[in-house]
């Protein structure tokens, strides 16, 4: 049979964020799936190292690469790097067009920004001069973000205001803090927006905490998780972003794998959904089926 | 005729590249006083950190009634029943004079460890150290290490050796700091100790101070020992200041 | 004379100052949100606060021993991720897979303790490490993917570690009564038995310490051991509560929990700690954490005036110290 | 006779145990992926390294004068964000922008100094505060986006900081001059100066040092303030070089650094320091970091081996330490 | 007839509640040796440490030849020509010794304190001073100060007051841990001060090196000067002892 590749999977992720071990696991089933090898990393954001992981995978000579992007513009000089090595580099997760990527695989998170914004818009579940609380684990973090970027484009025209807190990656202080925020300003808030899976996940221990009942306060947010699932089905959280985070992967790698064997990759796949709770069953089941 | 307590042969000790003592041999009898004089740097210290397991020898044995033992660690002497005062005296600064007193044999009440100090008793066993040991303030048992003078310290120290008598106790310089009350507190505590069965060592610069108690005169000079049975009523005190500075260096005042 | 007497007596104990700073914290943003006080409140600030506070207090006897130890927030992920593997494994019951969490938490304290008493390494370089090794573990082994967990009640392991019930408005969690109980105990350890003496002449003076025959060696590894049993223990406590086993939970706890200490006036080198101290240590940290949301800073803000508040305080505790010391 | 005499000499150097660390992590890492002493790769650890390693070398001279910053990593993120936030909006030319961004940064020092130096509040709580206020300042004032930034080439500043070479099959960045330059300053600053003698001072015996009449507060602010301002300097190489200026960049670096000096043989408690060490030390972490993505070790096991060699190394550092005080 | 060099007024000191001294006054003239003793706690140490800014008067004046100064920190005492050796011997245990006899003067080659250290002149100027002070055995200049012995460390102390001499040098028990040799290099060296037209004041518990070398003699107990214009030459010894201890606690012994 074929010789056996090598490939680099570098993730900005935290190896904190459980979305991220659904991207990992995606990319362990390829690995079992084809037989080659794939070297994970997580770099947390981290420019510097992130960028040193995939000069070093360069260095190494690998087969192709398979990356997300920490920031805008800065993969522009090792995306070049890569391609002078004829190393296949496919983006992952998040678009960074700016960079000499041969293909995208993922969303748009500004794209899921909008989304969650217009949804409680059409649904009549804010209006103009509401007020939106946006938590989310890493303030700063490229995700929250481009997230924030799309919900300001529909809330600033309409007069809607928000904020961002920060909940850190930590279950225990998100829960707290969260139902810190929400106890002293739970006549204030009108409706919830989660940045991240954790925070979304966490919804329902907080309201329950507080005492706030399922569908009181309406939530939108991410998906990715069991817990996130689960609220959906139970009214918790009204809508969720399912982001085929093993998927994104997966295909990643196949597109990498597949110009490594000299078939261009001139094309980018998009994926993604918003669910309710008519479909979290769905999700429920993807999710459950990764954890085995 | 003298019963023999500690016997130590050959020791030798490198700190890195120096060496601090060169074949080394002491014996201390039962009942005896031992004066151990020598100029700085003489290694002094060293051959007692050795016999008290607080620095290990680089070569040689040591001996207790005759049986050869290892000294492993301060916990080996003490088990063999060696106490000793250290020069830069052992106290810890933050704990109070009682605690200090009883630090490693706390009387407790209760089950080991986990028993609660007997205060009261710790306290008033202070009180009577530090009474015999000749402070005339009256200091509070409770008072930190840290808050006392370097005089009121270095009693400290000692009283705790006066409580928990040994077979061997040693003192390093231990009328340093010390006032005149205070440093006959000492003296005469040392004079008990023959008295009352114990062997002991005396380091002091002070060569008066050391004439008035021991029995014999041990003197070491640049890691070795050059004198080992000099007798205090025989030889004078200046004659044994020029075996400690060594005759050469006579020219020097 | 005598009251006098008494005032200064008071003001020269080591608690005064973090007692000075907790009345005022408490005062000011009462007034700023009167809610802060409602019983809602407590109840949510004592929920999470007795749990870290459970970790301060065994680090303080650690600290005071002259140690101190980053891995506690490791754990505090791990031992609940073990546990929860275990039992949905169906290795074993829950009962024996807590006891088995809690003996594996106490053998990381050895490891540490190992390293740290004789080989002489600085506990700052061991624990960091197992910090890595501990975190890396517990993600390795659950690949990344938090534990499930049933929701609390029900079970008899439950009940007694977070069962809550009510008293008048306050919603009281079983966790604060391991609080008050580990408070009592540790603050008796420490204060009152030989063991305290030997912690407090570790940390003030180990060679001393070793020369009266002391087992420097063996507290350490006794204080490692607790601090690492009771980082699992509160970290099992939390993970039933919340109902999450996440192998990340716990990420940056060390940093505050030390801050916590040292605020509380147990000494950063060692020799001298105070458990009273420490219990106001943790109310004034989780106090601030809970009040600067309840007076509703800016969300992006809330690390600058955690920041500040933590520079301020330190500055009026400096202050109070000062004061003390110039006598008279 | 003379040839032994000068290997004892060598053994008994500090700096022996982190250079025998250093030779074997290569060995191993070059035995099991040859590719890891290509060219290419060795450029691609230099590039990120020696950004680092200036923090490293300032943390050592602090720490040799008995403190330490946790607030560098902090300072590395904030330099760049406010260095491009200025020329962004037009405030000022990128050339003044710098200077500015790192009087700011040596101003975070100085601040940090006054309550360390004048306040006597230990450097811990300090920095620690000081980490959360200049973070939360970082996103506050960008709101939390991140600033853009042009790629590097062209400016003059650009070339002087960042500017990239090939000597051979090297590429070489001017960072390295710049850690080089710092290397043989602070070396000699800290070995040969007056200014030397005092930091050890004031690390070693603060108090003997201050009888003396040794400026030891002057000297803890000069190296607080050069700490955070080569943390700053360090931090706008950094993003230039990477083109993205965040306002987390830099999050965790201060244990890495603080770490890097320590493996390098510096006393955690002050007094001993060395510039030699912490190279060695920059380069056993960053090299160990390097070459376990090279020899393709599973991302989330990464911590575990991180965290396993730093221990495993204390260990043989202790080891080898113990041999040489054995004397003979 | 003398020249007052310092003027210590009602000079009172409290530890948080411990009064350590009580309206204290103190005279010393120009070229003049002052020996200061007293029985352990009765404050030596506390009045020198304010004399030299190293704690804090809670009440009292301080004039330094008529003029009224504040003694805030050890700066202010240096810059007023106060030079201090404390008892527990203030020395950097990782420096060398060079290092700590020039600690805080350092001479330089170049721009001042990024200067180069002239460690040539360092090390011929410490190896002279060791001589002069009486250590006997040659150690290098560049050891370490951890690895010298109790006395060895003292010896460095002294001989880095020898060598910066200022108007007044306090010496507070510098004969402690000293061998005979060292003994006498440390009182030649205050006998010579008065010669360089410097003044002194010695504290040390050994009556007999105080009176081989001072001019008068001042008497602490319990924070109080209780005599303050004792001659040597004509006041004997056990009468100062007497002084000392208190005339109640002559019973003691
Ligand atoms: N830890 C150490 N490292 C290296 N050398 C040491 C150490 N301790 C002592 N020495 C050296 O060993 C020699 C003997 O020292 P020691 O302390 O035994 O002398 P001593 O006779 O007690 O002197 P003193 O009367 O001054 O206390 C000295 O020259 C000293 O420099
Ligand atoms: N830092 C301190 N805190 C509290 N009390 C102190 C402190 N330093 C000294 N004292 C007290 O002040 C008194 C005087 O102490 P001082 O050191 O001046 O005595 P001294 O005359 O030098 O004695 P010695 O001859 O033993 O050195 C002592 O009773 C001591 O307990
Ligand atoms: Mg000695
Ligand atoms: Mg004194």
């Amino acid at each position: 049979a074929q010789e056996k590749r090598t490939f680099y999977w570098v993730s900005h992720g935290s190896p904190a964020d459980p979305v991220w071990t659904y991207f990992l696991q995606g990319a362990q089933q390829w690995a079992t799936d084809t037989g080659n090898t794939v070297n994970t990393s997580f770099h947390s954001g981290d420019v510097p190292s992130h960028q040193e992981a995939i000069r070093a995978a360069i260095a190494a000579g690998a087969d192709g690469i398979v990356t997300s992007s920490p920031d805008p513009g800065s993969l522009v000089e090792v995306a070049k790097e890569a391609n002078a090595a004829k190393i296949p580099i496919i983006n992952i997760n998040t678009p960074d067009p700016t960079a000499s990527f041969d293909a995208y695989v993922g969303g748009d998170l500004v794209v899921y920004g909008k989304n969650w914004a217009q949804y409680l818009v059409d649904k009549g579940l804010v209006k103009s001069g509401d007020f939106v609380w946006m938590p989310v684990e890493v303030p700063g973090a490229t995700y929250g973000v481009q997230e924030e970027e799309g919900i300001a484009s529909v809330f600033k025209p309409l007069n809607i205001t928000w904020e961002v807190t920060d909940a850190t990656l930590d279950q225990a202080e998100i829960i707290t803090r969260m139902s810190d925020y929400l106890t002293a300003n739970r006549t204030k808030v009108k409706a919830i927006i989660g940045l991240g899976d954790l925070v979304t996940g966490s919804i329902k221990r907080v309201f329950d905490q507080v005492g706030v009942k399922p569908g009181e306060i309406p939530v939108v947010g991410w998906g990715n998780s069991l817990d996130t699932t689960g609220e959906v089905k139970e009214g918790y959280v009204n809508a969720a972003q399912w982001q085929d985070p093993q998927a994104t992967s997966y295909v990643g790698l196949s597109l990498a794998s597949m110009a490594k064997s000299g078939i261009p990759t001139g094309f980018n796949v998009i994926v993604g959904a918003l669910y309710e709770k008519d479909t979290a069953q769905i999700y429920d089941d993807v999710l459950k089926g990764g954890q085995k | 005729m003298a019963e023999e307590l500690i016997r130590m042969e050959n020791i030798g000790k490198f700190y890195g590249r120096v060496q601090a003592l060169k074949d080394v041999n002491l014996v201390v009898n039962r009942r005896e006083i031992v004066g151990l004089l020598g100029d700085n740097g003489a290694g002094k210290s060293t051959l007692i950190k050795v016999l008290s397991g607080a620095v290990p020898a680089s070569s040689g044995d040591i001996y207790i009634s005759g049986r050869k033992v290892k000294m492993k660690s301060t916990n080996d002497a003490i088990a063999n029943g060696i106490e000793t005062i250290y020069q830069d005296s052992a106290l810890v600064p933050q704990l109070s004079i009682a605690r200090n007193l009883f630090l490693g044999r706390e009387p407790t009440i209760g089950p080991a460890i986990l028993g609660r100090l007997d205060t009261a008793k710790m306290n008033e066993v202070s009180r009577e150290l530090l009474k015999q040991v000749g402070i005339s303030k009256n200091i509070p048992p409770d008072t930190p290490i840290g808050m006392l003078s370097g005089g009121e310290r270095q009693a400290v120290a000692i009283a705790r050796a006066m409580h928990f008598d040994s077979e061997l106790i040693i003192l390093d310089e231990p009328t340093n700091n010390l006032g005149v009350a205070e440093t006959r507190g000492v003296l005469n505590f040392v004079r008990r100790a023959r008295d009352t069965d114990h062997a002991c060592i005396l380091i002091a610069h002070n060569i008066h101070h050391v004439f008035q108690v021991v029995d014999r005169i041990v003197v070491m000079r640049h890691g070795q020992v050059v004198a080992d049975n000099i007798d205090p009523k025989v030889t004078s005190v200046d004659e044994v200041e020029r075996i400690i500075t060594g005759m050469e260096e006579e020219a020097l005042l | 004379m005598n009251n006098q007497y008494f005032l200064r007596n008071l003001i020269a104990k080591p608690e005064f100052g973090p007692f000075v700073l907790l009345a005022l914290e408490i005062a000011i943003f009462t007034a700023i949100n009167p809610n802060f006080l409602s019983p809602q409140n407590i109840s949510n600030t004592l929920a999470f606060t007795v749990e870290l506070g459970l970790i301060a207090l065994a680090m303080t006897l650690l600290m005071t021993a002259g140690e101190f130890d980053l891995s506690v927030g490791s754990v505090f992920g791990f031992a609940p991720v073990l546990m929860w593997t275990l039992f949905n494994s169906e290795i074993m019951p829950l009962g024996l897979a807590f006891f088995v969490a809690l003996l594996v938490a106490s053998l990381i304290g050895m490891a540490n303790a190992w390293f740290v008493a004789r080989l002489k390494i600085p506990s700052f370089l061991v624990t960091l490490g197992m910090l890595l090794v501990v975190r890396g573990t517990a993600l390795f082994v659950t690949d990344g993917f938090p534990q499930r967990t049933w929701s609390a009640g029900g079970s008899f392991l439950a009940d007694i570690l977070v069962g809550s019930f009510n008293i008048g408005p306050f919603r009281i969690y079983m966790s604060l009564f391991w609080f008050v109980l580990a408070v009592l105990v540790l603050g008796y350890v420490l204060n009152r038995t030989k063991a305290g003496n030997w912690i407090q002449a570790a940390g003030g003076n180990p060679g001393a310490a070793r020369a009266r025959g002391v087992g420097v060696e063996k507290t350490k590894v006794a204080l490692f051991m607790l601090s690492a049993t009771l980082a699992g223990f509160s970290g099992i406590i939390s993970s039933i509560r919340t109902s999450a086993a996440n192998p990340n939970s716990g990420t940056g706890y060390e940093l505050e929990v030390i801050a916590m200490v040292v605020i509380g006036g147990t000494a950063l080198t060692g020799g001298r700690g105070t458990i009273i101290g420490t219990v106001l240590g943790i109310f004034i940290l989780r106090t601030m954490r809970n009040g600067i949301i309840m007076v509703g800073v800016p969300g992006l803000a809330y690390n600058i005036f955690i920041g500040a508040i933590i520079l301020g305080m330190m500055a009026l505790h400096s202050w109070l110290e000062r004061r003390h010391q110039a006598g008279t």
